[in-house]
């Protein structure tokens, strides 16, 4: 019995052997088409993420198209699931490359990104990674960028910010123990929180294994006699938090999110209890700019209504940053010898006013844009103007 | 000392979540004999199932507590007849094996049809909270901590009294000799499936209401706590569910309060193996002696 | 006499040991000529190192679960445990050693860093036994995991990452696939020599009779150990080669779902069946890869197409018709073809 | 076969009270135990459990179902650990070993309800029995090199004399769960026989058996002392076996022994009719 099963499993091998073999070439494609690659978790534990950012990607795809593709070529997304695997990120590069991909987005996590741009560095192509924000994501290859804010530029930042403003100097911080951007938020805030003048009275972690219970966290915090709550941690997880925390804290507790607390206010079931929820972020949902309203209009209307987040958004700015930067090279995809280096090289030449902000790009990969603060009073996040 | 009280509901709260899920698997598990780890599956469905009746189909909250209970009995039944029954006579490992596909089966349908993005479940328990000096303890947690001692009671006088319950010991025993004495076997695995996945619904509606938020994977991480929880507790045995769940709950609650956060589950672990190697079958589990 | 020398010789090389070996090094002489000569796909390129990474982590997961019969969900945690001690043992000599040397010697310290835990690992399970011990593998893997995450030397949360200027061990996997082949050689060829020999079967005897094996004189504690360690041992090796060929690891990857998924490839390639490891572990490996197609439904039709497999498995009207076309039947028919062949010439 | 022995020997007085052949006088006894007893919870399974079997003799250990028989083989094999009394193998005691090391000392034994390695080949099943004596250390085993060759192939050739002692040379090759029950149990004593012991201890070795098979497996046990030169201690119902064979038998009821002494002293013993032969009859 079980030498039939091996037999059928060889046959399954053989297949599947042949099957990569032979698509080493590419399949014939239409001539005008550009292709787009975009890896990231669309199955498993991480898929909101990767489902958010290629939903992003596609409504600027689907408008840049509308609007006559970039440089007289209509462009295709080739969005693969990585599961939050590396291998399968990996794996998923291969498949793009051996299919004809121009410009890749990388990857939505860190990790995988991190791995896709170094198995990606031989090919010399443009790599913009909407959300991969961990330090060493998108080093040692000179062809990748990011859209979003690199982990310790943000950790900084809020520190800064907090220690600029009249805000409460006595912070509880509540982070994720075991994800990379949580950490690195989190660390970078601790570094510069001295300098700052911020006294950090209580230190408080889960794990993705003990996101559902955070009763002993809110406990300590109450303990801690903390004034304000910094929580570099996504939204989903924050909207646990704050459902857990109702009506625990003082009603003057202020709440200092990042760029990953986005859309958070589409996201829980009652916008009451983010109130006074601070987002230091380049993007906000209820931006009253044009740009971004009309953005998160369209989102709704192709995601059931769904508000974007900041993965939404990183995904859509990263694909009019690519348009741009071809346009600038002004360069199709016919002249193959040095399209590559052409478009990587005008990423560092061009400005582009995306949703999440007027972003320029470094050699270096990383984005100069200004982030915006917010603050949510009544159910709606408004730009927060410190007193 | 309110620190401690505190920590102690919040433990008490946790584990009667555990423990409720843990007496799904533990039944399951006595009975058939298999690790059903789509267990925790079914909870994210039942939950799934809530949200889509009280949101999208506006019934009152009642109905959509038995329709819920009411699917997912269904929905037990008929995973047991399409991916466990035909294995009865396959090895564990072969019915193991399958039931983590029917896991990875239900996790990704959920996702199609759901979406990936978190869902808010509705607010369907209401119950005012009570502080007793200092300590609050939380309306749900009373309610949850009552309906596990309830069932935890009727599962127990349900299988050593009532004549389907004698069977399902029957079949538990010896299989063979179960259906030699004119019981089926096939009857009593399929009614103990519809009664352990009901209980995943009920779980699915405390862990809902405590935890406000379900995704397609949701189920995952409480299937294994409740796994383990059923093993601590000694598995197969319905009061060894229960005293595993809570105590895994209080052990965990109070290693994130008195020693790390991010190393709670690590802790929970390490109390589960020291307990394990000190009474190899669990709590409360029967001892098993080869016969030699 | 030397006649016979000859035929045993004939007859060991082509022994179904030896079959294996030849079948896996055909698979790798393929894939050499295609990468090294430029035919390779990336997809395939891309896939190399960590197919046969969990080729070996099959092989040794099957020693513990074949051969011994215990059921382990914690061999991710070896794999882990062996990767960050033998990347970080890569990259402190980095500068003092050439890769051809750096690189086996990593392997080993992991492999020996993962044996120890191996070792740990194994003293419970020589009081539990079954569902028991497989709760306890799993909470080892689970432990591990929190702890490396913990751990400030590895990268904690953000991981270890491997292309450091200061410590670039990130090696892609034209670089990557020498060493590869050599482990997986190397691991199957240990296993099957154990397999046949007096260890190898001192370790059946205590999967399929405990108590017999220990009237027989069969120390069970010393090979329960024993094989918790070697398995641990490869596991670790294979997290080393794993480590190098990505640029980011993260600990929270080697979770118990991977062990599951190690599991499903040894147990759908046959308990003890080193042959069918490997198959498994390539036909499973490549199943999500060649399923991109369907995009959304992917790992939906992975789910359905594992739980078929499982069940068709055990059906016994396909087992029958299976047998029917096995490859032994065919060989047999064949055999007996030929010895008519040889009588006529007679 | 030069050294066979009579059929009806004759026990003489052993320094510490019991008795052996008379042949065996002289060398010290194989086993010797004292005062043998162990408790299950408050329930005492066997007490006072003395015997003394010399060097080659054939000894049966007989009583009522439930009298302790087998418990008292798995305190000799340290299978459960004795609460009172000590065991000596050759002079040896094996208080505080395990099971495997008491088989180092010369204690081989088989099964009531038989324990084979049903998945391995008749022939690895000994193989498993010549464990010990085989060296071949973890290297030669893992590269299949450094005397690996050699020490297999003189188990091979061992472990298919132990088959061809007991008529199954040609089955070497079948697994062993497949063989059918007579040969299965030829196989467990072949098995342990393999393990080079000083005595061997037969659990019920002709249960199922009928009369034919039952006659060869006589012959067999007298085989096993005259060829090996060893002890064999054996639990039986069969009481024409047990009287054919034996040169010692001790009773056992409700753990504890009620007679010791040859075949013609134990027929006629009161006691023992009266709590074995007596039930015997009536069934």
């Amino acid at each position: 019995m079980k030498k039939l099963t091996s037999l059928v499993l060889a046959l399954l091998m053989i297949v599947s052997c042949a099957a990569f073999a032979s698509c080493g070439g590419g399949e014939e494609k239409d001539a005008n088409v550009l292709v787009i690659g975009g890896i990231g978790p669309l199955t498993g534990a991480h898929a909101n993420y990767g489902n958010s950012v290629k939903n992003g990607a596609e409504i600027a795809v689907k408008e840049i198209n509308a609007a006559g593709g970039i440089n007289g070529f209509t462009i295709e997304l080739d969005f693969q699931d990585s599961a939050g695997q590396p291998e399968s990120a990996v794996a998923a590069y291969g498949k793009q490359m051996d299919d004809g991909m121009m410009v890749s987005l990388g990857g939505v996590l860190s990790g995988e990104t991190a791995s896709v741009v170094a198995a990606a560095k031989e090919d010399g192509s443009l790599i913009l990674t909407p959300s991969a924000s961990a330090d060493d994501a998108i080093k040692d290859n000179d062809a990748a960028f990011r859209v979003c804010f690199s982990d310790s530029s943000q950790g900084v930042a809020a520190a800064n910010y907090i220690g600029a403003n009249n805000l409460p100097k006595k912070v509880a911080v509540f982070y994720q123990g075991d994800i990379d951007y949580s950490t690195g938020l989190y660390e970078a805030f601790k570094a510069t929180a001295d300098a700052n003048g911020i006294e950090i009275v209580a230190e408080e972690s889960f794990t993705a294994d003990t996101e559902s219970d955070f009763s002993t966290q809110i406990t300590a915090i109450q303990n801690s006699g903390a004034e304000m709550i910094f929580m570099p941690i996504y939204a989903d997880q924050a909207s646990t938090f704050l459902t857990q925390a109702q009506g625990k804290f003082a009603d003057t507790m202020l709440y200092f999110g990042c760029d990953g607390l986005d859309g958070i206010l589409g996201k829980v079931a009652d916008t009451a209890i983010c109130e006074n929820v601070l987002l230091l972020t380049p993007f906000a949902a209820d931006d009253s700019k044009e740009i971004v309203q009309k953005f998160v209009a369209s989102y709704k209307e192709t995601c059931g209504g769904a508000t974007p987040d900041q993965f939404a958004a990183d995904g859509y700015d990263a694909v009019y940053a690519i348009k741009a930067a071809i346009e600038k090279a002004n360069i199709t995809p016919e002249d193959q010898a040095d399209f590559n280096s052409r478009v990587v090289a005008a990423m560092t030449e061009i400005s582009v006013s995306g949703v999440t902000g007027d972003m320029t790009w470094e050699a270096s990969g990383e984005t100069v844009k200004l982030p915006l603060v917010m603050i949510i009073k009544s159910g709606v996040a408004q730009l927060y103007t410190p007193e | 000392m309110s620190l401690f009280f505190q920590t102690l509901i919040s433990g008490l709260s946790l584990g009667s979540i555990y423990a409720l899920i843990a007496l799904g698997y533990t039944m399951v598990y006595g009975i058939a004999k298999m690790l059903n780890f789509a267990h925790g599956d079914v909870i994210m469905i039942g939950a799934y199932s809530v949200i889509v009746t009280v949101m999208s189909l506006n019934l009152p909250p009642v109905i959509a507590i038995l329709a819920s209970i009411l699917f997912c009995a269904l929905l037990g039944v008929t995973i047991e007849f399409l991916a466990y029954k035909p294995l009865r006579k396959a090895s564990p490992l072969a019915v193991l094996i399958t039931a983590i596909g029917v896991s990875y089966f239900l996790q990704n349908i959920a996702q199609l049809i759901f979406g990936t993005q978190q869902k808010a479940f509705p607010k369907i328990i209401d119950l005012p909270g009570i502080r007793i000096s200092g300590v609050e303890i939380n309306g749900i947690t009373l309610i949850t901590l009552a309906v596990t001692a309830i069932i935890m009671i009727a599962l127990t006088l349900f299988i050593n009294k009532t004549k389907v319950g004698k069977a399902m010991r029957a079949v538990s025993e010896d299989k063979e000799a179960a259906e030699l004495m004119g019981i089926s076997t096939n009857r009593t695995i399929s009614v103990t499936f519809a009664i352990g996945s009901a209980l995943a619904a009920v779980a699915s509606i405390f862990y809902g209401a405590t935890y406000t938020y379900i995704k397609p994977t949701t189920g995952s991480m409480p299937g294994i706590k409740a796994f383990t929880a059923a093993v601590f507790g000694g598995i197969g045995s319905i009061p060894g569910a229960m005293l595993g769940g809570i105590m895994l709950g209080v052990i965990e609650q109070y290693s994130k309060a008195y020693i790390s956060t991010t190393m709670s589950d690590a802790i929970v672990f390490a109390v589960l193996i020291i307990v394990l190697l000190v009474k190899p079958t669990g709590l409360l589990g029967k001892k098993i002696s080869e016969k030699v | 006499m030397a006649k016979n020398i000859f035929k045993n010789a004939i007859k060991k090389a082509f022994s179904k040991d030896a079959l294996t070996i030849y079948f896996v090094i055909a698979i790798y002489a393929v894939i050499s000529v295609m990468l090294y000569g430029g035919f390779a796909s990336r997809q395939l390129t891309n896939m190399l190192i960590s197919v046969s990474c969990y080729i070996v982590l099959a092989v040794s997961l099957n020693l513990v679960v074949g051969l011994l019969g215990e059921l382990s969900l914690g061999h991710a945690g070896f794999m882990s445990v062996g990767l960050f001690s033998g990347c970080l043992f890569s990259m402190w000599t980095v500068d003092l050693l050439p890769m051809i040397v750096r690189l086996p010697l990593s392997m080993i310290f992991g492999g020996l860093f993962a044996a120890v835990v191996g070792f740990v690992v194994g003293l419970p399970a020589l009081r539990l036994k079954g569902d028991y011990l497989a709760i306890v593998t799993l909470a080892c893997g689970e432990i591990i995991k929190n702890v490396i995450t913990n751990l400030e030397i590895t990268g904690g949360a953000l991981g270890l990452t491997t292309n450091n200027s200061d410590a670039f061990i990130y090696s892609k996997p034209k670089e990557l696939l020498p060493y590869a082949i050599v482990l997986v050689l190397v691991t199957v060829v240990v296993m099957m020599n154990i397999k046949k020999s007096r260890h190898g079967r001192a370790i059946m005897a205590i999967r399929d009779n405990r108590i017999a094996a220990e009237a027989t004189g069969i120390n069970v504690t010393y090979y329960k150990l024993i094989v918790f360690i070697l398995a641990a041992f490869f596991a670790g090796a294979a997290g080393v080669l794993y480590g190098h060929s990505f640029a980011n690891i993260k600990p929270a990857t080697f979770n118990y779902n991977m062990s599951i998924e190690i599991l499903v490839i040894v147990v759908l390639g046959g308990m003890g069946s080193i042959n069918g490891s490997i198959i498994a572990a390539i036909a499973l490996r490549a199943l999500p890869e060649m399923l991109r197609e369907f995009s959304d439904y992917r790992m939906l039709a992975y789910s359905i197409l594992l739980i078929a497999i499982m069940l068709l498995n055990s059906n016994a009207k396909f087992n029958e018709l299976k047998s029917k076309m096995s490859l032994k039947n065919i060989l047999s028919l064949l055999k007996t073809k030929k010895a008519k062949k040889g009588g006529a010439k007679q | 076969m030069n050294n066979s022995y009579e059929h009806k020997p004759k026990l003489v007085p052993y320094p510490s009270n019991a008795f052996v052949p008379e042949r065996d006088i002289g060398k010290r006894p194989v086993l010797e135990v004292n005062h043998l007893g162990i408790d299950f919870g408050g329930l005492t399974a066997v007490d006072d459990f003395s015997i003394i079997v010399g060097r080659t003799e054939i000894a049966g250990l007989i009583g009522p179902n439930g009298a302790g028989k087998t418990t008292v083989f798995n305190l000799l094999t340290n299978v459960y650990h004795p609460t009172r009394g000590s065991i000596l193998v050759d002079g040896m005691s094996t208080a505080g070993k395990s099971t495997h090391q008491v088989n180092h000392m010369g204690i081989a034994r088989t099964f009531q309800n038989i324990r084979l390695f049903s998945n391995l080949s008749v022939l690895d099943n000994v193989k498993v029995g010549l464990h010990n004596s085989m060296k071949e250390n973890f290297f030669a085993a893992v590269t299949h090199s450094f005397g690996y060759g050699k020490a297999e192939k003189k188990a091979d050739a061992q472990a298919l004399e132990f088959l061809d002692f007991f008529h199954m040379a040609d089955l070497a090759n079948a697994p062993a769960g497949s063989l059918p029950y007579g040969a299965q149990r030829r196989l467990e004593i072949a098995r342990a026989l393999a393990t080079s012991p000083k005595i061997i201890l037969l659990d019920e070795p002709a249960a199922g058996m009928n009369p034919s098979e039952t006659a060869e497996l006589m012959e067999n046990i007298r085989r096993i002392r005259d060829n090996f030169g060893i002890a064999v201690m054996l639990i039986e119902h069969d009481m024409k076996l047990v009287m054919n064979i034996c040169e010692g038998i001790c009773v056992l009821d409700h753990g504890k022994v009620i007679a010791k002494g040859t075949p013609d002293e134990i027929k006629s013993n009161p006691k023992v009719v009266e709590a074995y032969l007596g039930k015997a009859k009536e069934a």
